[in-house]
């Protein structure tokens, strides 16, 4: 097995300024946090944990500003965070069990214990490797065989057999996955609502929700069109086009 | 220890990892043509004169080989260990998962009927014995796995295997979609059916 | 040229023949039980230091390989490397240096859970293997990395993992109970509610 060379290029400590707003390039919340904590340039033993919950809620903050998607976990996090902040600033309860600072320094022990391993896999990979670093006997004779299994197979062999034929011969379930769509009763309510207020012609899509989901976009789309053909056969609608696959105009009747 | 020159070094590190016997010019494209390796094969040549490995010229290639008269210890032609086949690997799999088990629940498995050969080889290996007959129509022969199967694979009991919640964890169970997947028959298109299911889903 | 004793001639040539690291007991098997093999290995070894070829002991088993100096020279130009993501590294420190452990200890320690394919590409590569349950509530599978690990990675024990005498003092690969309780802060059995949940991973 060869490794990424690249990921062993890349380097461990990121720059503030240079934190990018892609959430993607995190390994989830605590990835994100161990990389702001790093920012701030001490021992991880001394970091301020107010001052990183801070750093946290502004660069999800940020994110929100500029309309990236953020994953449920990291503001799962963020509200934690929150929470955790407002603990530590309210006048001090005795009675809290467990206190914010038992949270604060939770959060500390995880991110050193992260940051340990995250150093030992750069170490581990940085040393002489075979294949990379050292080199075996290119060209063995082999030796004769005594007392070795005449069949050869490891227990992955074992295992991912056993992993396959069941893979093989089970039903596989396949999960679809609910697509958001506005139903035609919500359509019909909408349109009808929608057409009282207007006395011109109006292109159909101007019906339509705003939304940045193209497959909630069509969704729309499509019921709205029903909606409309709907409200034209109660005679509450007149709808015209001049020709096929032109634009759809939808007026109240 | 005596540390010898680098390029004496060089050279007998590139003829080791070697797959094949090397030229001279060969040898001097891995250590610089600054090298002599001519003196450097001489010196090492003579170093590993009466060891039980020597540097041997053939052909003007050259290559290490263990000394001729130490061969009892290599390996003989054609005794080499053999894998075994997949359909053996599977049924020893179901086995070891599932015993006591007879070989027609093997089959029900596998989805696949089992030749003959298949649990003689596991047998032979002493990975596998005959545990008795089930109770029940037929007094069908179920099989189960030995001591030394454990052994060989490293487990302290059957218990050690990983379930298949385990399986399913370490991606093991994908496989047959993974490969769908390649094949491109992954998800269906996101096209004209979402109307489609739109309005089904009012009527 | 110095001949020398054919004892360690024979376990010169048992190792430089092998196809697989070999342990002082399997040497014994080729060479004869008469010959002191420790010995021969510590002479063996001393001879082959400061050479372009070294001899090394890796998790009890013994082979020879090429000086890492040299490494430049003998590396394959064309390099493919095969892409192993930051998660499997990261869970591959985790279990050399928490083994056993199982996956849920992996997952709290990294905040993400393993996404399927991860443990996976460390046991085929032959790293890691499964280790066993643990006798606790659930019986989950324990992983612990292997000898080829070990070989991998120029380790002669896990004792040799870079940092790890450090790591223990610091209490770095202690629970975070225990290092709460070392503290003083809090008291063992309250933290459940607290432990910031396991995140999923996507990638």
């Amino acid at each position: 097995m060869e490794w990424d060379e690249s990921f062993e290029q890349q380097p461990e400590v990121r720059e503030a300024d240079r934190l990018t707003l892609d959430l993607d390039g995190w390994e989830g919340p605590l990835d994100l946090l161990l990389t702001l904590a790093r920012t701030q340039k001490v021992d991880l033993a001394k970091i301020s944990i107010l001052a990183l919950v801070e750093q946290y809620l502004a660069f999800i903050q940020d994110a929100k500003k500029l309309k990236l998607e953020i994953a449920a976990d990291y503001l799962v996090m963020a509200a934690w965070l929150a929470y955790l902040k407002s603990c530590l600033l309210l006048p001090r309860d005795v009675e809290a069990d467990p206190s914010p600072e038992e949270l604060a320094m939770r959060l500390q022990l995880r991110l050193q214990r992260l940051s340990a391993m995250r150093e030992a896999g750069a170490r581990l990979l940085g040393r002489d490797r075979v294949g990379r670093d050292v080199f075996l006997r290119g060209a063995p004779e082999g030796l004769k065989v005594i007392r070795k299994a005449a069949w050869q197979a490891d227990l992955y062999d074992l295992i991912a057999a056993y992993g396959f034929v069941r893979a093989r011969n089970e039903p596989a379930f396949h999960v679809v996955v609910r697509r958001p769509v506005m139903t035609l009763d919500e359509a019909l309510h909408r349109v009808e609502k929608m057409i009282g207020a207007r006395l011109d012609w109006t292109r159909i899509e101007a019906f339509l929700p705003a939304t940045l989901d193209p497959a909630y976009r069509r969704s729309a789309l499509a019921s709205s069109f029903v909606a409309a053909l709907e409200l034209a056969r109660l005679g509450k609608a007149d709808i015209a086009q001049d020709e096929p696959f032109a634009p759809l105009y939808v007026r109240a009747a | 220890m005596s540390r010898i020159p680098d390029h004496l070094r060089a050279v007998e590190a590139t003829l080791f990892a070697s797959t094949e016997p090397l030229s001279a010019a060969a040898i001097a494209d891995y250590v610089g043509a600054d090298v002599d390796v001519a003196a450097a094969l001489a010196e090492l040549q003579d170093h590993y004169a009466g060891r039980g490995v020597e540097l041997v010229e053939r052909g003007k290639a050259w290559h290490f080989q263990t000394a001729p008269d130490l061969a009892s210890l290599l390996r003989p032609e054609r005794e080499e260990s053999r894998k075994l086949s997949r359909a053996a690997v599977e049924t020893l799999a179901i086995i070891a998962y599932h015993e006591p088990v007879t070989r027609a629940e093997i089959e029900a498995i596998r989805g696949v009927q089992i030749s003959k050969g298949t649990l003689d080889v596991l047998m032979e290996a002493g990975w596998v014995r005959p545990a008795g007959r089930r109770e029940a129509p037929g007094r069908p022969l179920t099989f189960a796995t030995t001591a030394t199967f454990l052994q060989h694979f490293g487990l302290a009991s059957r218990r050690d295997l990983p379930g298949i919640e385990d399986l399913k964890a370490a991606g093991l169970l994908d496989p047959i979609e993974a490969a769908l997947e390649q094949l491109g028959i992954g998800a269906p298109g996101d096209g004209d059916e979402l109307e489609l299911e739109t309005m089904s889903e009012d009527d």
